[in-house]
């Protein structure tokens, strides 16, 4: 069974080799040992917090782990505060409007205003999944399974979070964006500005990029073009997002000019539409197996725990009422017993 | 041989003529009769009143073949720009953005509209006849102006400025207006101009970019024509710098043309000119090419001519003094060219 | 009973008089006969569109009229754009990080820009109700009836609509944010500045206040205070809209501060939840009377016509099902014969 | 009576009593032993360098009591800001907002952060003994500078600017720094100008506003403090006036307290040395008062003393020779005071 939980110490060898996989532009997560060790520390304090009041920087990362190999083949992420210790950028695409009632002329143009308007926002970030796990809904699985801990610990997080989507760029990691635009303040190439970024050093954002607004319509036809578009490999996670009810709102990634994604928590399909009910388990060796198990709709289980955290997929052909009917392999995954409580949803918005 | 002097009604036909063949980029000298006619007036005026200090006045001249009497050329004077409407420049400044951490050091060059030469005076629209673009004539009809401030300072700021006309081509396209005050403006380059020349100015402040341009995001065709001359306005370039004239990183917001700056004090005209007596040389002269001046505001004319300085005063040959309508012992105010 | 429909040219001496009673500060009706006829001439003109594929600049004013009295009682609105004529300013809150890990001291410092951004978007405005009829949910009818309208013509609005919420000032009508800042740039009063505004007469912001960001760290903190929050008359509208689906999202009035607040046209509630059905009249003389008529919950009725648009408030103990049982007076002021369609939504979010 | 040289390690205790007694607003000289050694040992570096065009060198210099051989002031020269971080200042510039249709022209000052003094030399940090604040004291501390200026010109560039300090109380209390920088640092006035002098100024470019502050929006208070220097500062600030530093709109960041500037070579002390022979009075002197300074850099020393100008040199008294200990026929510089 593929379950979701939160990282643990050991995982370290496997995060790294996720890291490895990754592959350039993925900057959250790199394939350096300490960088992932601290990571991973940071991740096990955030989740052994019992109560929280207010966010406060904690780094919530889970992994994916196919219980039958014991193989950790995935990893999403929530930040509970971005831009607290290093300024978080971005640009917003702003309007200014020149008319001229003499004229007749009335021009909206649209400007690039660097901010840091996502600090002390959440985040959900460094999503990955492998290759070969790349099937059977694994992908919808992971990233959304960090909205069942988002409603079910909503104090967690504030009431607005995001998501940064990848922009364009070609096979050679050029970013029209970039060429056009950073080039001329950096004195640097994409690669080493971006891998700085990654590193939580962004200051020498502060010290060399242009104070004052930029008129988008100065910038070169593809330049222009890419604002607000994701790269060709992020439009099925983005369409995944904005099916779950985030918006793009004019807010771009400094660099290469790709949208972040917004949403209110509770507006969040899968947060709104998630409900919590009592988990009613057939023993493995009970006669009457419940019905319609591994067929019908995809359903999102968690628990209700923050640091013992779990959520698996499962499908019924009957929608759950008011308690959750599990197997006992399904509970064990969750890690509950007979009577728990337990969250679920439905998988993708269509299905209720 | 030429003289220069203000222009009347009469010149009218004359100028708009010469409007026509300007061409593209001479903002302030638009081939329109009823803004031509108007900037006639507007001198006229100027010339008939008392003026304690310098507001709206404006002066045209006009320079005349005075072999054919006909008019060759003109050029203008305002007292002060920016007294209506603010007057838009682009100040090229750098910006300096640094990281020590990265040892990047990197000095931007932007443009800031301002409105840094409102209320100071300004010279205009040199216009000149093809084939009398020789040396005498366009220096005359550039210093003759130099020659009025000198006599009437407080008609004029204490500093002056120039535009000089920036590049474009025949067809009057501006690379630089194709790359930034197109997208501002949605019309061609022809038609601002136009527009800069016959209409009030509110329409800048309207469309105008209000936050600085960085130099390196525009094309570089854009980039090489800030503060380029256009190459028809070279010879008077030099002209300007010669007389003490200065770039001081002020170009034009349309086609990015530069703009020359002096202290009027300082100008080489105006610091050597002199007033003093005319005299009259029996032959030919053997001396420089001078300017010299005489009249009074309406009657103020000038003309270029050798003659030899004296201790009593200048002495001219006849055919000069006829030129001037002065004769010998006459008040004239003069400068070697 | 009480109707909504679009305003007409006999309407003028009615508008006129609720104009008059407007008060101060409420600049998008004044009392001026030509303004006002004029208003009224581009309202008939935008109703008279038969079909519309992107909108433009149209103005949808409606009015209250109790068809009792024949009294025109209230108006509200709808702009399909504004800013196209003259530019539409406002200030976005935005946030400057300035951080300094050498001094451990991270300032986020909340920043006023001012913009355009609004320019193309739908605005719902000039909400105007008589004191006399403030009773029995009209007010609650007379802004919601918009969302019918849109809910049934979505392609004559744009994908966002907003509203400007009233801004904090004292009975004076002074406005502590204005006397912080606006009054430094203009050198004319708060009234005078914002009546030209009303007057469509906006050139004058751009040439006088600031391009650049204003710290809002630097006001004094009465000015500071009064940033996103409406007057206190205006603090049911505001929860009215939040209660819709309208968010606050750092958009505030250049001179008051005042918030916009903004939602995407289908996630407003009653666009959401509104629903086409046909309309099954009982005949007044029909012995059979619909039952519950009166009693329960209140629901919105409109017709699905442009220039004959038409909303009512009805009470129903029993909720419509596939087909809406309406009395022929109701039927009558809907401007429908049986059987055509009509759409419904429950008044408030908590009845369905 | 007084004599001017570089400072040495031994004056170490010395010119900490010193900085204690300066207080706030000093930010160039903080009451940090490690800080002033670093001082010291970075004054001797330099003056120890060949140096061909200025860099980052420093030079400190300290007034000696000479009848107590005690030291009662000092003061100092940097030979150009901005070498490793850009030097901070705050520019005031006037924002024009002007509305033709309602009649409205404003002119809004505002400040600009900058780095407009970044590369060019700084004198720092004048400080002297409450016993000691007399004028011939204070202007042969001052002055003292300027003739090294003189003596070394390849070592300093060309403008060289000084910066007053700025209105607070004794408690270290500033409206202005009250009003804006405490906004932007979450630190007292106090604190900030303490690590101003210690620290690097990094923490100037990550902390400090970006974009201008228009001053019609700060306090009264803050606004009045603009541009005025503490009163403590009054007297060296008119020696600085009188040598011919002149105000350019140019603040401090935290205190706003002004700052002065000049070309180097039309500087009063500059213009006027002299270099020549120094003379023997055998008896007392009626002459002026003059700054004479002799020796090369480690050796550079200055004294005020009553002198008389003659055709071979500058006639001394025997007690000012050895002050200096210069004899007769020794080469010396001077100036009137």
């Amino acid at each position: 069974m593929m379950v979701i939980r939160p990282i643990c110490q050991n995982d370290l060898k496997s995060l790294y080799r996720l890291a490895e996989k990754t592959g350039i532009g993925f900057t959250s997560l790199v394939a350096d040992e300490a960088v992932l060790q601290k990571k991973i520390a940071g991740a096990v304090r955030s989740f052994a917090k019992e109560t929280i009041t207010t966010p406060n920087n904690e780094d919530y990362l889970m992994v994916l782990e196919d219980t039958t190999t014991g193989d950790v083949v995935g990893t999403c992420g929530i930040l509970s505060t971005v831009g607290l210790d290093e300024p978080f950028y971005s640009y917003h695409l702003g309007t200014i409007t020149h008319a001229s009632r003499e004229l007749g002329v009335h021009n909206a143009v649209p400007t690039l205003i660097l901010n840091n308007d996502f600090t002390g926002c959440s985040e959900i970030c460094t999503l990955f999944l492998e290759e070969d796990y790349r099937h059977s809904k694994n992908g919808q699985f992971l990233s959304k399974a960090r909205f069942m801990f988002m409603a079910q610990f909503p104090e967690r997080f504030t009431e607005k979070v995001f998501a940064e989507m990848r922009g364009v760029s070609d096979e050679n990691g050029v970013s029209p964006l970039w060429e056009s635009l950073g080039r001329h303040f950096f004195s640097i190439d994409f690669k080493e500005a971006d891998e700085l970024t990654s590193q939580g050093n962004k200051q020498f954002i502060a010290e060399l990029m242009p104070n004052n607004p930029v008129y988008v319509n100065l910038l070169p036809k593809d330049a222009r073009d890419v604002l607000g578009q994701v790269h060709q490999n992020t439009i099925p996670a983005r369409r995944l997002l904005e099916q779950e009810g985030f918006r793009y709102e004019n807010y771009v990634d400094i660099f290469d000019g790709g949208p972040s994604l917004e949403a209110r928590v509770q507006d969040i399909r899968a947060v709104r539409d998630s409900r919590l009910c009592l988990a009613n388990i057939r023993a493995t060796n009970d006669a009457e197996q419940p019905k319609g198990i591994g067929e019908g709709n995809y359903y999102l289980v968690s628990n209700a725990k923050v640091e013992a955290f779990r959520c698996i997929l499962v499908q019924r052909s009957t929608p759950p009422g008011s308690a959750m009917t599990l197997t006992q392999d399904e509970a064990d995954n969750l890690c509950i017993t007979n009577k728990e409580p337990v969250r679920i949803v439905e998988l993708s918005p269509y299905s209720r | 041989m030429y003289l220069v002097r203000p222009a009347d009604f009469a010149d009218l036909p004359a100028l708009e003529r010469l409007a026509q063949q300007a061409g593209i980029g001479i903002t302030n000298f638009p081939a329109n009769r009823e803004r031509l006619n108007d900037k006639i007036a507007s001198s006229r005026r100027s010339l008939q009143t008392d003026v304690i200090q310098p507001s709206d006045e404006s002066y045209l001249f006009v320079l005349i073949d005075t072999s054919k009497d006909e008019i060759v050329g003109c050029c203008g004077i305002d007292a002060m720009v920016g007294v209506d409407t603010p007057f838009y420049s682009y100040r090229i400044d750098e910006v300096v953005h640094a990281s020590p951490q990265l040892q990047i050091h990197n000095r931007i060059p932007a443009l800031f509209l301002c409105h840094d030469y409102s209320g100071t005076s300004r010279m205009i629209a040199l216009v000149i006849d093809k084939a009398h673009q020789n040396h005498t004539a366009m220096s005359l009809l550039s210093k003759a102006r130099l020659l009025f401030i000198a006599r009437y300072p407080e008609r004029f700021t204490t500093r002056l400025f120039v535009e000089l006309r920036g590049e474009s081509d025949k067809h009057g396209y501006s690379a630089f207006w194709d790359a930034l005050g197109k997208h501002f403006f949605s019309m061609d380059f022809k038609k601002a101009d136009y527009l800069s020349g016959v209409s009030n100015k509110h329409f800048i402040a309207e469309l105008m970019p209000r936050y600085p341009i960085y130099v390196p995001t525009l094309p570089e065709a854009a980039q090489d024509a800030i503060g380029v001359v256009h190459e028809d306005s070279s010879q008077s370039t030099d002209i300007l710098l010669a007389e003490g004239f200065e770039f001081r990183g002020y170009v034009d917001i349309f086609d990015a043309g530069p703009t020359l700056e002096a202290r009027t004090e300082s100008l080489h005209t105006i610091a050597q000119q002199t007033m003093g007596k005319a005299l009259t040389l029996t032959e030919n002269s053997q001396g420089p090419m001078h300017l010299i001046s005489t009249g009074h505001l309406e009657t103020f004319r000038v003309t270029a001519a050798p003659a030899e300085p004296q201790v009593a005063g200048l002495a001219l040959e006849k055919t000069t003094l006829e030129r001037l309508a002065v004769s010998s012992g006459s008040r004239i105010q003069w400068v070697a060219l």
